[in-house]
């Protein structure tokens, strides 16, 4: 179904991304195979302006990613009005294979070009450029991500099947009313509510402890456990909060939050939880740069600064996400 | 403040390296000037002076060599790196002024001072106090294209100023200025170079290359020094 | 005034213009609900399956021919041949 | 807090920058906003249209019955009707008589209803929808605005419609549509099942479709496949059916013309490329003067990435307000006749264009996007002009 403007736009977003990190690539291939600071050559002068070209069209690409990540999920709400069985966009994106990979895709890929970011960041502050090579082979990793990205979103929008009343004589039913199928079977509210809150107050605290003093096993720690509470966090935004911001306890969407009707809430929950998350971990990664190379002080800067972020999202992320699930157990919904 | 704000040691320049159009326009040039100099360059076009200039300005590295200018080491240095550097230390006044002409004299001035973050006020505030030095206060809200050129000389010198940086370069300074423009340029020179800079010029104006305060003329040719 | 603070206000201004604009869309959703009523009845009541807006439509007005094509037959004169049916006007020449 | 800073002065510098070549950005803002204004205007009326219809449509009836032969649909015996009577859940089955009715006056089509409302959901209520009069007895109609108009002349009480074999049948008027349901009944003659049946020369147990109105809405689907079971020679038709096909429609009526306006956009694109590659030796100058005193080539990105962003955003703006204007205030009129096909009889359009954050973004990723991306390599061949070319 590539003729609506929703499919039009993400496929042209996509191309316009593939595009620029095509060329983001190919200056990478150059710097890793020519690359010589000692030299004076013109070769070595026009690398050198490159560098910049690459890392803008990246910076770009996160920005065009971020863009396409949510207009995938708005897209998928739109479809779930054509596709036969869809109520909502957890409909529309288990309408065939390609639509919870392309989603998950989307966000890995975002969190790629945050890191790199944050990676070429540390790199410019030093004279020597020590992380030049680690950059640009992960920049030369980005594109079949992407590729991969590109190919399963236009797999999805191509393998959507439009429901059109047809001039067969019997009508093929799709599942008709009722809600479309929840994402996930039970899970014991419980357990999972007190596993939630218990993995926040844990992080709560070995933000705050990291913040005085950078230790190394705790930041790494710190980075595995916010692995985990991403997980933790969909699986509980999906199967507990969401019914008590629609107010409907059956009906347990991820991405109707998103929606005008309960006034865009869901972006304050994912654009706390994701950048959250985004910090928390590359707070950890950044402990792979190597000491020898005299950026301590800026990578220690950084982790500081990532943990703060980290922390204070992670804090305003849990508020939000409990308002209304507080407010219906405070208002005399006890048992519900 | 070491002796030598300027050191360099066999300091070579090769445009078009390792390539049939190469031209070599420096030659192990050895060079060190004291801080608080007033030194004049002098060589045809085409000896290289434009591309010592460039060196000592930050501008490009050496392809070879050392090249220390206030204390920092260039050599082979990331141009990001070079740019700071030069943002921090060198003040250049062009030839040909090299102000943009759809900018006020103001912002012109203030030009150096958008990339560090300065506020509005604190760059009006700091390009107030060299225009009113310059006796350019009353110009500051006149587009560069309609001020004398006189007025236009004292700009690009506050621009050069406006970093407080402790080197000068000024490239052919005099070439468009009379003879009275020139002597007040000169005597600008003078009391920065009082003030603490140091100053670095390049001309043939015998007025500037036989000024009292010049007190050594470094002779370029063919990318070499050249003891007059 | 800095340029980047007058960009501000003319961003403001227009701003301002949307927010009279989207108050009057509130507005107009007020007004449509009083309507929504009436509109309610009349669909229920004569089981209707579209707005009366393409009128000559086989397709959207009622259901009664439908075949994949028929969305761009539009017109009992349209040319039934599709695609290029859609892009041709209709040779039915109206008074 | 310096980035910060820093950041509001390169913006401040992009702004005099734009200012300083106000023709070259007015041009380039003046066509983007034109391209964003046919997007979205575009958008918003496919996306009103639709919406309207949705609202409206969740109230149509829930199985439609029409007999199919050869493919095409035909006339539905009513005998039909007692097969039915063993599935449990259904509440009501309504024979309608449904047809057009051209008018080779006007070149307009009518709709023609014919069935007894009482039958119906919410039928008894109908009268509340009618303005004048009352609903139709024998021999009567009850008319839609724009038919009122043409056919009766506004204030005829007796009007004659031809029947196939060109013999006039006479109706009196019964009353009229109010204005307010000319979203649906502007075309339609309303009147009684024999009278319809007569006009189209129809058999007397024989009826277009039959409405099916079911009990509980959640089993409109198994009810559905059960009448499919028993009758093999129908198609079932479910509301869900019918609201997914018109979503489906005009979707794609909107991609296709989509396609069309990103040709505009692509020549946008284009021009705006060639716009910002062209560097003029001034520009040149000014970059490598900016360099060599001290600004970055990353600065000098910046300052072109804020120049872009200033000019798209403005354009945006201004297009997306003016397209909500011409969508709100003046009914779409340049989209109308692709939208809405040939019609002769048009309703005065009152859209009321969705304000919502999807349709903004998906504006949004259509045109800025490629702008953005189509400047960004002319704005790193600027940034990276080498400084000492401000020495020669």
């Amino acid at each position: 179904m590539f003729l609506s403007a929703w499919s039009l736009a993400l496929s042209l977003l996509s191309l316009v991304a593939l595009i620029l990190t095509v060329i983001a690539t190919r200056t990478a291939v150059k710097v890793l195979r020519w690359w010589d600071p000692a030299s004076d050559s013109n070769r070595q002068i026009r690398l050198e302006n490159e560098t910049w070209l690459s890392s803008t069209l990246v910076q770009y690409g996160m920005g065009f990613q971020i863009l396409s990540l949510l207009l995938f999920v708005l897209a998928a709400d739109h479809f779930s009005q054509v596709i036969s069985g869809a109520m909502c966009a957890t409909g529309a994106l288990t309408a065939n294979a390609y639509g919870m990979p392309t989603l998950l895709l989307k966000i890995l890929g975002a969190f790629f070009y945050g890191f790199w970011i944050v990676l070429h960041g540390f790199d410019i502050r030093s004279e020597q450029y020590p992380l030049l090579k680690a950059k640009y082979i992960a920049l030369v990793c980005l594109l079949p991500l992407l590729a991969v990205d590109v190919v399963s979103q236009t797999l999805y929008l191509a393998n959507l099947k439009p429901d059109i009343i047809t001039s067969c004589c019997a009508v093929v039913f799709g599942e008709g009313g009722g809600d479309s199928g929840n994402l996930l079977g039970a899970v014991p509210q419980g357990t999972l509510s007190m596993l939630f809150y218990g993995i926040a107050l844990v992080l709560v605290f070995c933000g705050s402890f990291l913040l005085r003093c950078l230790h190394p096993l705790l930041l790494w720690l710190n980075g595995l456990v916010w692995l985990l509470f991403v997980g933790v966090s969909l699986v509980a935004i999906t199967t507990i909060f969401s019914s008590y911001i629609y107010a409907m306890p059956y009906h347990h969407c991820p991405f109707c939050i998103l929606k005008p009707e309960y006034g865009y809430i869901g972006l304050l929950i994912y654009g706390t939880l994701l950048p959250a998350a985004f910090f928390g971990i590359s707070g950890a990664l950044a402990e792979l740069i190597p000491t020898r190379i005299g950026l301590d002080a800026v990578v220690h800067r950084f982790q500081k600064t990532a943990m703060l972020l980290s922390t204070l999202l992670l804090v305003l992320f849990v508020l939000v996400v409990s308002y209304h699930f507080v407010v219906y157990r405070l208002m005399g919904g006890e048992g519900g | 403040m070491a002796a030598s704000l300027i050191e360099l040691e066999k300091v070579c320049k090769t445009y078009n390296q390792d390539r049939p159009n190469q031209v070599r326009a420096l030659v192990d040039i050895d060079l060190s000037i004291a801080a608080n100099a007033m030194v004049c360059l002098q060589g045809a076009s085409g000896s290289g002076k434009s591309t010592l200039l460039s060196v000592i300005g930050c501008v490009f590295p050496p392809t070879s060599g050392r090249a220390t200018i206030a204390g920092k080491a260039l050599s082979r240095m990331p141009d990001r790196f070079l740019t700071i550097h030069r943002l921090n230390t060198i003040g250049f006044i062009f030839q040909h002024f090299n102000l943009l002409p759809g900018l006020t004299v103001l912002e012109n001035i203030t030009l150096p001072l958008m990339p560090l973050g300065v506020g509005p006020g604190e760059r009006r505030e700091r390009a107030g106090r060299l225009m009113a030095m310059l006796s350019i206060g009353h110009r500051a809200n006149f587009p560069v294209s309609q001020i004398s050129g006189g007025e236009l000389q004292r700009v690009a010198i506050a621009r050069a100023l406006v970093n407080d940086p402790p080197i000068i370069l000024a490239d052919e300074p005099t070439a468009h200025l009379d003879h009275a423009l020139s002597l007040a340029f000169m005597e600008i020179m003078v009391d920065l170079q009082q003030a603490g800079k140091t100053i670095i010029l390049t001309s043939h104006d015998q007025l500037i290359t036989r000024h009292p305060a010049v007190e050594r003329i470094i002779g370029i040719e063919d990318g070499k020094i050249h003891v007059p | 005034m800095r340029p980047s603070l007058m960009l501000l206000v003319f961003l403001g201004l227009l701003a301002l213009t949307d927010g009279a604009l989207f108050l009057h869309h509130h507005q107009q959703g007020i007004r449509s609900a009083a309507e929504a009523d009436v509109m309610k009845i009349t669909v229920a009541g004569l089981g209707l399956t579209d707005l009366s807006l393409a009128t000559e439509a086989r397709y959207t007005r009622h259901p009664a021919v439908t075949d994949l094509v028929v969305p761009v037959m539009d017109h009992p004169g349209a040319i039934e041949h599709f695609p290029s049916g859609s892009f041709w006007a209709s040779p039915v020449s109206h008074p | 807090m310096i980035s910060f800073a820093r950041q509001l002065n390169l913006i401040d510098y992009s702004l005099s920058s734009l200012w300083r070549r106000r023709g070259k950005s007015l041009g380039v803002m003046v066509v983007f906003a034109g391209v964003i204004f046919l997007l979205a205007s575009f958008q918003m009326t496919t996306r009103a249209l639709t919406d309207a219809a949705a609202d409206l449509l969740a109230y149509a009836p829930e199985i439609t019955i029409q007999k199919m032969t050869a493919g095409r649909q035909e006339s539905i015996p009513l005998e039909y009707q007692e097969k039915l009577s063993s599935i449990w859940g259904i509440r009501a089955i309504t024979p309608r008589v449904w047809g057009y009715y051209f008018n080779e006056i006007s070149g307009a089509n009518y709709t023609i209803l014919g069935l007894d409302p009482h039958s119906m959901p919410l039928g008894d209520q109908l009268g509340q929808a009618i303005d004048t009069g009352a609903l139709p007895e024998a021999h009567e109609v009850v008319l839609g605005q724009g038919v009122n108009a043409e056919v009766a002349g506004g204030d005829k009480s007796i009007f004659s419609l031809f029947r196939p074999d060109l013999s006039l049948k006479a109706f009196a008027l019964a009353g009229t549509f109010k204005a307010e349901t000319n979203l649906l009944t502007y075309d339609t003659l309303f009147m009684n099942l024999d009278d319809a049946r007569d006009l189209f020369a129809m058999a007397e147990d024989m009826a277009t479709d039959l409405c099916v109105t079911v009990a509980n809405p959640s089993e409109v689907s198994t009810i559905a496949k059960k009448i499919a079971a028993l009758l093999p020679d129908t198609r079932v038709v479910t509301r869900q059916q019918v609201q997914k096909t018109y979503q489906a429609v005009f979707g794609w009526r909107s991609g296709f013309a989509s396609i069309c306006l990103l040709t505009a956009l692509a020549s946008f694109i284009i021009f705006a490329w060639d716009k910002a590659s062209g560097l003029t030796p001034e520009e040149r100058k000014e970059i490598s003067v900016l360099k060599i005193i001290g600004w970055q080539t990353s600065d000098v990105l910046v300052l072109r990435f804020w120049e872009g962003v200033i000019v798209s955003l403005v354009s945006f703006v201004v297009g997306y307000t003016l397209a909500y204007i011409h969508v709100s205030f003046f009914e779409a009129s340049l989209f109308r006749p692709i939208l809405l096909g040939w019609s002769v009889l048009h309703p005065a359009l009152r859209l009321r264009p969705s304000v919502e954050l999807g349709e903004t973004l998906l504006i949004l990723c259509l045109t800025v996007v490629p702008y953005l991306a189509a400047t960004v390599i002319p704005a790193w061949r600027a940034a990276i002009i080498p400084a000492d070319s401000a020495l020669n």
